[in-house]
């Protein structure tokens, strides 16, 4: 006999096509072709127990998985003032303006981005400390990107 | 013209009609099952009837209940659309009997083409090529073993009240005849109710073209052009374009005017497509004649700038179409995908379910046939036909590539909806159909691989 | 041995076709023709409980939003069976089959339903007091149109 | 061909010039300001530059930001849209020193016709016809009352470095001249920062005519057609269409072949529009060339099948558009309509908001140009046009039938969203608008009445 596939697959597909047309609770459902057969039974009603397997699964349909929460309060950010390239430091070789853990105050030189071969002070706006550093050295970056994050305080 | 038009069907194409009904003015009712009060064509119409419960055969096929509405509502005349009862020659004959206008061929042809091997011998006599068969119904296996041997393997054997590429079996050589038979007759009782089969000559390897006629009472006969419709699976077609891809114009027009001459001969009248399938040796054998609007009349709708239903409108109103053949000027390439509520991953099971998002393509030369909206649930007894996306372009390979870009901006999503949509993109990415070299087969070797 | 596509999709059909058909709680449907079989099961009547999911829910079909309930409960509507015109008598002239206040049996004739020069009797489906007729007589109405509120009991 | 292209703009014509470039294979790059994250074009191109806030003149108007994101992203040119920096020349002629290609005419070009006294001068030179006026700056109000003289009433005092219809006041006799004179100085300081002024003479009621062309760099210049745009409000186009109603194609063609010489004589290179004003007596003075794609350009795309969009990158990679005037024929009607965001019951004003019901129309020969999607907000900050309803029949009465079809379409709702759809439908109702025979007065008429 030929391959199975086409018949496990018209099968399966009139099984789903059935349960959709007729609607309804169906309590058991069975198609057999040949050799081939699909059974399938849903919980009585009344029953708790374990999710039932949704045949939605089945089909393929799968939840999008939950997005990470954003971090927690009393957290600011240092943005892009325009669209360029970032560089942490005065010029190549030099020690940053600020790393991780330093503290800054308003008005303080965080870094500073290239535009069109000016270059632009990158100002923290409030006072905290650097907890992460979150643009690329030398990257491109665009206006109100995220350069680094404080905490307030 | 017509007053008022009953649309007596669903889905996109009901709303097709509406549209061009709305533009000349006329009051359209649409009829509509339960399953389908959400449907936009029973808001944009001026009245809608609910006719039955989800089912077609109480709904949409059931003529009684449009008759009644029809009447109710004061409808002139119907229009059918495609499927359900669009070409049902008692239907026709029973809106003749009730004093309405049946937008579509009288009864009477569609009775001739309606059946297979009838229309197979008529069209012969009528000059246009035939695939060798027996053209009328066989009645045992040894009558079926005589015939095979005059007509050549392999050979298919078919259901007289076929459709739709069921109630058929192929039999390669002599000793598969008898099981293939049986099995066809089998399967035609079962889904057709008529075990009449009849046996033809089967090609493996074929292009599907067709040629699109509008033929006015006054034996004026026009075409629009050919299409080719090779992407099908299980006879279902997905792409259809025009012109025909490879066909140089001298032979589509030969082809045409050959079909022009045989709806002429036989009486043909309304909007019709005369089916063909073009084997490796470049002939056209025809397989059937389609007496209504086709889902891929748009491609023809948007290289010739006439609007289909509106001549069938004019036919039916006036006896012949607002146009002459020479009004009509073949321009640019157009393609057409079919966005079905389908799981090209499973078989292309049908998906139904609610529709969350929803983008449809716009832009240049860009054409959208739809009936969902945000919000809709899919219903799972009907066709799963979506949306028709259509392009147009100087060219095929721009027609194409503007394609591409259409189908690349669709958003069709929901719990448990699928589209064939990305299916659709890999189809046109495909180097035989970039080749304009694929057959009917491309699809069945595309799953396989 | 060849493909049984066609048979299956017949059976199928058939299936689809006689559950939707005959309508009402079906509890168990088996279709056999030679090697192709499909059964299936709906749960008993009685069976109280959650209801059970629908397959059509599993598949993502999710039931249209919840209408709102007719005023209170046990009230009941008698629904036309067709699309056509409705008479509350049986003929111009006579009393109405039923009016507001009488009580009704499941299977009364409560009116006529006309469509295609055919009278249709339209019948109570369930015992209850007319406390509205919904629908003009001699009017036009669509199918599962309602046309009398019952109060049940 | 290019292999990149960045987007300078937004809205529609963004999303317009993304699709006709994916479908050129062509990578695009879109900039957005930070109000605009939720504009398709930001998801559709193959990368998304946000380049500022909301406020244009540090975003979209900002030569430096948009210049930088070229770099970033490695474009090889940039098309400027419509608006913002696409008539620009000191930003054609920044992307020529950073070595981009600016799609559209050379900076001399859009300096020499950017100043409008210069280019009516220009064009009269070129045998253009255009209004009686200074085509210079008036530099007192007494110069202005001898040339005034000279012109004839009614005059139209405007700002040199006018558009929109701002910057400019009428004085129908002697005696208002003055007062007209230093209200448009101080308007155009106000609104253009340059209060330099010419006059005009002032045309009371006229249909407003241009003509679309296509130039190459060597000198191959193409027509594609007149297109009326006299529906206007405070100088705003609402309605479009071509063929121009009521103008025999004598006539037309007659006018765009002047304008086709006038092009080629002033050197003139891509895709510009040379508006007119179609005076009673039948006559046209020219009023101004835009030097750039226009809102209104789909009808043209419609009655010729040319994609403008796909020739303004053909001639800015090539030298030459990739067609000839032979290639162009133009074939039937069309119409399209724009759907902004206000309300025409409280005098145009501007309704951003949130959009939660939107359904676009669809169907025969009806094309979107749209950016909005369900559940976006349409920011306050920019041009109030959601969507552009453009339709194709074979004549201008089917064209508009269709058109109001497809408005009856239109769902644009959502808290504080109005829109113009409904005031649409009234104009194509008018009776003079269905004549052919309104002026751009139509909707001020309306307005009081």
């Amino acid at each position: 006999m030929a391959d199975h596939g086409d018949l496990i697959e018209s099968v399966y597909r009139h099984a789903v096509g059935f349960a959709n047309e007729v609607g309804g609770p169906i309590r058991r459902l069975k198609v057999t072709v040949g050799e081939v057969s699909l059974e399938a039974e849903w919980p009585a009603p009344g029953d708790p127990g374990p999710p039932v397997p949704h045949l939605a699964d089945l089909n393929g349909h799968h939840a999008p998985a939950p997005r990470p929460e954003p971090p927690t309060a009393a957290v600011a950010v240092v943005q892009s003032p325009m669209v360029g390239t970032f560089y942490r430091s005065p010029e190549p070789g030099a020690p940053p303006f600020v790393k991780e853990g330093d503290m800054v105050t308003p008005g303080q030189q965080v870094g500073i981005v290239e535009a069109m071969k000016m270059m632009n002070p990158v100002q923290a706006a409030t006072a905290g400390r650097v907890t992460k550093a979150l643009a690329e050295d030398a990257g491109a970056v665009e206006y109100g990107q995220a350069l680094f994050a404080l905490e307030e305080g | 013209m017509f007053d008022s038009v009953l649309i007596a069907n669903r889905g996109e194409i009901a709303l097709r009609v509406a549209r061009t009904c709305k533009e000349m003015g006329i009051r359209t009712i649409a009829v509509y099952s339960s399953a389908d009060e959400g449907s936009p064509v029973v808001r944009l119409a001026d009245e809608a009837v609910r006719i039955g419960p989800p089912q077609a055969k109480r709904s949409y096929l059931y003529a009684p209940a449009v008759l009644q509405a029809a009447h109710q509502t004061g409808a002139q005349a119907i229009h059918p659309g495609y499927g359900f009862l669009s070409e049902d020659a008692d239907f026709a004959e029973m809106c003749r009997a009730e004093g309405l206008t049946f937008i579509g061929p009288p009864p009477e042809i569609l009775a001739m083409l309606g059946d297979k091997a009838e229309a197979l011998r008529v069209l012969s006599g009528a000059g246009i090529d035939v695939l060798p068969g027996t053209h009328r119904p066989i009645a045992t296996a040894g009558e079926a073993a005589d015939a095979a041997a005059g007509i050549g393997f392999p050979i298919i054997v078919k259901a007289l009240a076929g459709g739709g590429g069921r109630g058929m079996a192929i039999a390669r050589r002599p000793a598969e005849l008898a099981d293939a038979y049986a099995q066809a007759r089998t399967s035609a009782q079962a889904v057709f109710g008529d075990e009449r089969v009849y046996l033809e000559r089967y090609v493996e390897s074929a292009r599907h073209v067709e040629v699109q006629v509008l033929a006015g009472t006054d034996g004026q006969v026009l075409h629009l052009g050919a299409r080719d419709c090779s992407v099908q699976r299980r006879r279902q077609k997905l792409i259809e374009e025009t012109p025909v891809p490879g066909l140089p114009e001298r032979d589509a027009n030969r082809l045409c005017e050959q079909v022009v001459a045989a709806a002429r001969a036989i009486g043909y009248v309304g909007a019709g497509t005369f089916e063909f399938l073009l084997d490796d040796a470049g002939r056209f054998h025809c397989i059937e004649v389609n007496c209504r609007i086709q889902v891929e009349h748009p491609v023809t709708e948007m290289i010739t700038g006439v609007d289909l239903v509106r001549e069938q409108l004019n036919v039916a109103a006036t006896g012949g179409p607002g146009i002459t053949q020479q009004d009509i000027r073949l321009n640019g390439a157009a393609i057409e995908c079919r966005i079905n509520a389908e799981d090209p991953a499973r078989g292309f099971l049908p998906s139904p379910g609610t529709i969350e998002a929803l983008t449809l393509p716009a832009g240049p030369f860009t054409r959208v046939d739809e009936y969902v909206r945000p919000g809709m649930s899919i219903p799972p007894f009907y066709d799963p036909l979506l949306a028709k996306v259509s392009v147009w372009a100087p060219d095929r390979d721009q027609a194409i590539a503007r394609m591409e870009r259409a189908l690349a901006e669709c958003v069709v999503s929901g719990p448990g909806i699928r589209t064939t949509t990305g299916f659709l993109t890999s189809v046109l990415a495909h180097p035989l159909f970039r080749d304009g070299k694929h057959t009917t087969a491309l699809i069945e070797n595309l799953s396989v691989a």
